[in-house]
């Protein structure tokens, strides 16, 4: 691997925000391209983030600051893979549901997926069926995340997956749940796909999903 | 109405040392023997006491004042029962051995062999083995009791019943041994022959010694 | 511009206090009229002689013990040349306590006649091997300072096991000890083999390696052995723990502040005796104070009031400027286990919080009769919490981050903020032994109580190598030591084994 | 005869000195004057525009003058009373004193025969209600459960329904929606005997939950509407998360969580001047690697203590929070953790101590590792009682009398004093090692097993007026007319 992408890499996990626009482009100057420096310089250092946060090494600030340093590299490479065959990860389409205000373990969820290479959409808290709906139109996710927080506002997923059923879309999508008081069964009981226990299991259970892990 | 029996059982158990010598007239009065108040008076509470301390339903200081009254009792009765010939409970010798100034554990078994209606003779602490062979000619005891705190003067124990083997007076007396570090085994290993985890249990290690006598 | 505050006062930790300082001096002044009108019972006749040409009332001399009773001018004068501080270093030089007024070090127990086997899990006595492989935890615990055997070695002679169990510590440790000793002949056997190990009586004395033990008898009894440890450790420099053991409602009176009256004037007469030999001779007191469990005759070593009276206690001498001597980390249940870091989380906080200087006894189960590898390592994790809380809030204007919350605003969060960026690692205490993972990870990794992983740990220490901690030569010397010993006393012991 | 003579009853805690504490509040005042909060309540934002608060679309903030008002209004100190008139189950919040009662909503129980986890069902609630009667420094209960085996708009009644009759212990409510509350609050009065006598003897409290950061969500405002205009003594009460919702450092945490609690206060005031206000809330950290909200770090004790004395200097009670672990089962972590936050929390005496009994995070609540705390608890008040210092306890008379060598154990002075000097314990074992051998060796967990069976066999609590049982089922019945259209029922029927 050439030395550049090695370095890539290690700015993703140490996350040096600040380097990886000029790495990024002493990469593209030495001729590699903006594919090979995503897979090989970018997301090498985003699987080593998420092995090591697996093993309780690395902590969420840390893996958020990785997250965020790709995200700088990716401004630059962004045009390029859009204009080449290169495609992310996924598409996955996030929210709170109806009732929700609770953010803090979605917007993990979010960044960890991120970080594993996936477009994110997130669609706030408080999100009725019918935004999740003409998102799903309009943006083609491949997966659908939904949190609830509160064993009250848990139903509303149910009634989301509903929803999504009835307006035939249900297909297109796998449907992901998590939060704090969600189980499998539940998830099992309204129809989701699968639920993941924390930010880190989500990211792994959306790379399944999409045949990446 | 309760029976002279009871009432004294009753005032031992509540530590009435002042009211149990007039129970005891009153009980002569009425004709009871000596004996008779005794088995069925006075042991009667001590064993009540001794249930209720086992079950943690009294306190220590409970206990003593019961104990108290058992002797006051005793002080009252022993005279009578060797008139009667009855056959009493016993002597006891106890001390602590040579080296050792710790003596509250001690001080607890003697008071307990008191209120199991035993005469005990402390002979206090720091004392020579020459001090117990003297004690055992003097008193004649059923029972000599020997406690160490230390690892140390545990030592003192097992050159304690050598000394009194070799006086020739093993014979006439059982011996237990206790304290902190003392356990089953180390008694055995020295010669002894019972070992008292704590003063209820030396009591009652005390009583079996001489029933089984 | 921000300007710096002025006539504003920090609480940098926590304080606590359970006497004021009124009742403090009423606990003193008590303590000064028992000393004084009830007196001591001694029984050395040299220590007798000393304070009495100090100027102490001698009566009621019998053949082995006179009664002692001290006027409060002696103690006075005792105080004034008493140091407030003492150093005890270990044996590298490098572990160091600095005994005065709120620093805190914890350490273990000693002399305990049995120990849990960590291997087969049963309670046995405990030999050689046992208090070197507790050294090598103490060695390995961070929040552990100094150390004591945790063990009586049982698999040598008994009128020398104090000689083994020394050898046994320094294997193990290079942390400071504090030593026992049988009697006067093991102090001076142990003192020749701390020389041995730091290269001489001069090193010795420019920081000593160990202090002493000494316990005086509850209530008011001052031994023979006792006194002639003081004396010859005031002679040679070495610090030593005066500290008898008061048992609230059997040894000392049942209420706490009597329990305290008392213990204290115990710990003066040892101040004026020792300050008599030799003005300015570094000396700690304290110890363990406790009731009497009314229920069960036990000598309590995880009750409340134990926690309560050395709190107490450390606030005496505090105000009296002598070291401490504190307990915790210690239980009366007879295993590890949910009892054990119940009591010893409450001891040990209250300690901590106190600021008694030498926080010993680590590691002790069943009232002090048997030591457990588990509850020291499961303490040094609770004395990390506590010193976690001990750093206390402070408030600045970066901590309190106003302007942090009005960028962040309602609804959004933290994480990514450089304020938790640059602090977290910093701020959110982090236990090796605390689990923290949700029930499906947990289930995973095969459900382990926190007893699981501690005994892990217990074994991940004993089985890794270490470097020795002293070379063969000086083994060899100081086992000379602990041989001659042996062949000294001979005549002592008994004609059979007493535990093996 | 002693003059000047000042005494500690019980120990003297203090985290931060009042010039920190002035500090702290200012940044509070500070926060909810320029930040302020978003209210998704339109009646709360109109009652705080009436106050003088200035509010901007959904964004209020409120003038320094305006909180103080309202700090001065809530009172320090009130009692909550027993349903039944048992003087011993009633709570006197006031300087000093610091109560015990388990959390709510955890969505699994530790199942009392099997010991397995479970979710939590309806039985479960009489379960906790028994064992918070019994136990003797548990002092106000919750339910340690979300209910999952009825109507889920429903879990909260249900769970009120069957603590009232098993305890007549103070109850912290816990409810979804107004509609919940209403209910709660129909049977409340029914046992009080009416409006005006519930008024004068409120025998439970409201309990709301804003979220952060600076969110007074609608659901919290409308109970909270709903409670101070019936004059139900309240606890309004964030959970911030430091480093995810609410800054990292412990004084950031402190200042956001109060602006939170306090505009509550302020709304409750303006509709109830002097209505009973306990502050929040529920403050720790996030274990950055587990992704846990941390119900056994260190650092919840440091921040509830800090929390607390600002509760205090401001003039509020404190609802606190200990006697909870992380841990999963019952072990050594969960013990330590329970103990140290149920000591800490003693020693701040924050009023109500909440969350007694949660293990796993909140996810599970136990009934052992109630009663295990229970014990500590227990112990902590040994503690913080302190040592008595008088002529009497300083007993140089008796230390006299015994001399040199002798012994106590007899001593009247002793007697006098043994019963009350001493802490004597529930679970924890003090026998001697033979004596604990010859009894089979029994750990903690398996004597606190056995003491919470024995509870349950034994236990009961005191009963309900005539009727009142009666109003409760009829209530219930209505709740469940109410809710019977909602999808979930179909799924219970699908099943």
């Amino acid at each position: 691997m050439s030395d550049t992408l090695e370095r890539l890499a290690t700015a993703v996990v140490e996350g040096n925000v600040d380097s990886m626009e000029e790495l990024a482009q002493e990469a593209l100057d030495e001729g590699l391209s903006a594919q090979e420096i995503l897979n090989d310089g970018l997301m090498g250092g985003m699987n080593h983030v998420g092995k090591e946060f697996k093993a309780g090494n690395m902590f969420v600030p840390e893996v958020l600051r990785s997250a965020k340093a790709m995200k700088e590299a990716m401004k630059l490479l962004e045009p390029m893979l859009a204009a080449g065959e290169a495609q992310a990860t996924g598409k996955i389409l996030l929210g709170t549901v109806k009732g929700d205000l609770h953010d803090i373990g979605k917007n993990l969820v979010g960044m960890m997926c991120e970080g594993a290479g996936f477009d994110v959409r997130d669609l706030g808290t408080d999100v009725e069926p019918d935004q999740f709906l003409s998102a799903i139109k309009e943006f083609e996710p491949d997966i659908v995340g939904m949190s609830a927080l509160l064993t009250t506002t848990m139903r509303a997923m149910g009634d989301t997956i509903k929803a999504i059923e009835e307006a035939g879309l249900r297909d297109q999508v796998k449907v992901m749940i998590g939060g704090a008081p969600v189980t499998q069964r539940f998830a099992d009981d309204i129809g989701a796909d699968g639920y993941a226990a924390n930010a880190a299991s989500a990211s792994d259970l959306a790379k399944e999903f999409v045949g990446a892990a | 109405m309760s029976t002279i029996y009871e009432k004294l059982a009753t005032a031992v158990l509540e530590g009435n040392s002042d009211k149990v010598p007039d129970l005891i007239q009153k009980g002569m009065d009425e004709g009871k023997t000596a004996k008779e108040l005794l088995d069925n008076g006075l042991v009667v509470g001590m064993d009540e006491v001794g249930a209720r301390f086992k079950r943690g339903d009294m306190f220590v200081p409970e206990v003593l004042m019961s104990a108290e009254s058992m002797k006051a009792g005793m002080g009252v009765l022993r005279p009578l029962l060797a008139e009667a010939e009855e056959e009493m409970l016993g002597t006891i010798v106890l001390g602590t051995v040579e080296g050792d100034l710790h003596d509250i554990g001690k001080n607890l078994v003697g008071m307990m062999c008191e209120g199991a209606g035993f005469e005990v003779v402390n002979l206090g602490f720091d004392q020579p083995p020459q001090a117990f062979i003297d004690a055992i000619k003097q008193h004649q005891p059923d029972i000599v009791g020997m406690s160490a705190l230390l690892t140390t003067t545990m030592r003192a124990m097992g050159h304690t019943i050598k000394a009194i083997e070799e006086a020739g007076l093993r014979d006439q007396v059982k011996i237990m041994v206790g304290g902190a570090p003392v356990d089953k085994e180390f008694a055995d290993r020295i010669g002894a022959d019972g070992y008292g985890s704590n003063a209820p249990a030396a009591s009652d290690l005390a009583k079996e010694f001489v029933s089984a006598a | 511009m921000q300007v710096k505050k002025t006539n504003y006062t920090v609480n940098a930790t926590p304080t606590f206090e359970v006497l004021t300082e009124e009742e403090i001096e009423a606990i003193y002044f008590s303590a000064l009229r028992v000393l004084y009108e009830t007196g001591v019972r001694v029984y050395e006749e040299e220590g007798v002689e000393i304070a009495h040409s100090g100027g102490a009332i001698v009566e009621d001399t019998t053949d082995d013990s006179s009664l002692v009773k001290i006027p409060p001018w002696m103690v006075d004068k005792a105080l004034a040349t008493l140091p407030r501080k003492v150093v005890v270093v270990g044996p590298d030089r490098e572990h160091r306590m600095e005994l005065y007024k709120n620093q805190i070090y914890f350490g273990a127990g000693s002399d305990t006649p049995f120990t849990w086997d960590p291997y087969t899990g049963e309670r046995r006595r405990a030999t050689y091997e046992d208090v070197k492989n507790f050294a090598k935890i103490a060695q390995a615990m961070p929040n552990m300072d100094f150390h004591m055997s945790l063990g009586i070695v049982q698999d040598v002679n008994v009128g020398t096991y104090d000689r083994w169990q020394y050898l046994a510590m320094l294997e193990g440790t290079t942390k400071p000890i504090n030593i026992t000793a049988v009697d006067l002949d093991g102090l001076q056997d142990q003192l020749e083999m701390a020389y041995v190990r730091v290269g001489g009586k001069e090193e010795f004395e420019k920081g000593p390696i160990f202090s002493l033990y000494i316990e005086p008898v509850s209530p008011l009894s001052h031994s023979e052995e006792v006194i002639q440890k003081l004396l010859f450790a005031t002679d040679n420099g070495i610090p030593f723990v005066y500290t008898p053991c008061p048992l609230a409602g059997a040894t000392a009176p049942c209420t706490l502040a009597g329990t305290a009256v008392q213990a204290l004037t115990e710990s003066l007469f040892g101040i004026v005796l020792s300050q008599l030999r030799k003005p300015g001779a570094p000396m700690i007191i304290g110890g363990l104070m406790s009731n009497m469990d009314m229920r069960t005759t036990v000598y309590c070593y995880g009750s409340p009031e134990m926690a309560l009276l050395s709190a107490a206690y450390t606030q005496i001498t505090k105000w009296l400027g002598v070291p401490m001597y504190e307990t915790a980390g210690c239980s009366d249940a007879k295993m590890f286990d949910e009892q054990a870091v119940l009591e010893a989380t409450f001891n040990a906080t209250t300690a901590a919080l106190t600021g008694g200087n030498m926080i010993h006894d680590v590691g002790y189960l069943e009232q002090g009769l048997t030591s457990s590898m588990e509850m020291m390592v499961a303490t040094n994790e609770i004395v990390d919490r506590v010193k976690r809380i001990l750093r206390g809030i402070p408030v600045t204007d970066e901590t309190k981050a106003l302007d942090v919350i009005e960028d962040v605003g309602p609804g959004g969060h933290y994480l990514e903020h450089d304020h938790t960026y640059t602090r977290f690692k910093d701020l959110i205490w982090q236990g090796p032994l605390t689990d923290r993972q949700n029930w499906e990870n947990w289930d995973l990794a095969g459900r382990k109580t926190f007893r699981d992983r501690v005994h892990a740990r217990v074994l991940e220490i004993l089985e890794t190598e270490t470097e020795p901690l002293i070379d063969e030569d000086m083994y060899k010397e100081l086992r000379q030591i602990c041989e001659l010993a042996d062949e000294r006393h001979k005549g002592e012991e008994l004609d059979f084994d007493m535990f093996v | 005869m002693r003059t000047n003579y000042r005494v500690n009853s019980g120990v003297r805690f203090r985290m931060l000195t009042d010039d920190q504490l002035q500090e702290l509040f200012d940044g509070v005042l500070h926060v909810l004057e320029n930040t302020g909060l978003e209210v998704h309540h339109e009646e709360s934002r109109q009652i705080l525009q009436e106050a003088g608060a200035w509010v901007d679309g959904t964004r209020v903030r409120v003038p320094s003058w305006l909180v103080k008002e309202s700090l001065r209004k809530a009172p320090r100190s009130f009692t909550v009373y027993a349903r039944d008139g048992n003087r011993e189950h009633n709570i006197h919040i006031g300087p000093g004193r610091a109560h015990f009662g388990p959390g709510p909503t955890c969505p699994n129980f530790i199942d009392v025969e099997t010991l397995e986890r479970r979710p939590y069902i309806k039985d479960d609630v009489s379960i906790v209600a028994t064992v918070v009667d019994a136990l003797p420094n548990i002092d106000f209960c919750e339910s340690l459960g979300s209910v999952d085996d009825v109507h889920a708009d429903l879990s909260a009644l249900y769970e009120f329904a069957h603590m009232f009759p098993n305890t007549s212990k103070p109850i912290v409510a816990w409810s979804f929606d107004k509609y919940d509350s209403e209910g709660i609050h129909q049977i409340a009065l029914a046992e009080a005997g009416g409006q005006e006598a519930f008024e004068q003897r409120p025998n439970y409290i409201h309990y709301c939950e804003p979220l952060s950061p600076l969110i007074s969500t609608f659901e919290a405002l409308d109970k909270l509407v709903f409670a101070a205009r019936k004059r139900v003594p309240l606890v309004f009460t964030p959970c911030a998360i430091a480093g995810g919702t609410a800054p990292i450092t412990a004084a950031g945490i402190i200042t956001q969580g109060v602006a939170e609690s306090w505009m509550g206060l302020t709304i409750a005031q303006a509709i109830q001047p002097g209505l009973p206000f306990i502050m929040g809330g529920v403050l720790s950290v996030m274990d950055m690697n587990a992704m846990v909200f941390s119900y056994g770090a260190p650092e919840l004790s440091l921040m509830m203590a800090g929390v607390t004395e600002l509760a205090h200097f401001a003039g509020l009670p404190l609802w606190q929070t200990g006697g909870c672990t992380d841990s999963k089962t019952f072990d050594e972590q969960a013990m330590i953790e329970g103990s140290m936050s149920v000591y800490f929390s003693a020693l701040t005496g924050g009023d109500l101590c909440h969350d007694v009994g949660y293990t796993e995070s909140a996810m599970t609540g136990s009934v052992f590792q109630l009663a295990a705390m229970d014990e500590a608890i227990g112990y902590a008040r040994r503690i913080t009682r302190g040592i008595d210092v008088n002529e009497d306890t300083l007993a140089t008379e008796a230390i006299h009398n015994v001399g040199p060598n002798g012994h106590y154990l007899r001593e009247p002075h002793t007697r006098r004093h043994y019963k009350t000097e001493f802490w004597y314990p529930n679970l924890c074992d003090r026998r001697n090692f033979d004596e604990w051998d010859t009894m089979g060796r029994k750990t903690m967990k398996d004597r606190t097993i056995e003491r919470v069976r024995d509870i349950l066999a034994s236990h009961e609590p005191a009963p309900l007026k005539e009727g009142t049982e009666t109003l409760i089922q009829s209530v219930l019945e209505e709740a469940e007319d109410r809710v019977q259209q909602d999808w979930w029922q179909e799924r219970e029927i699908a099943d």
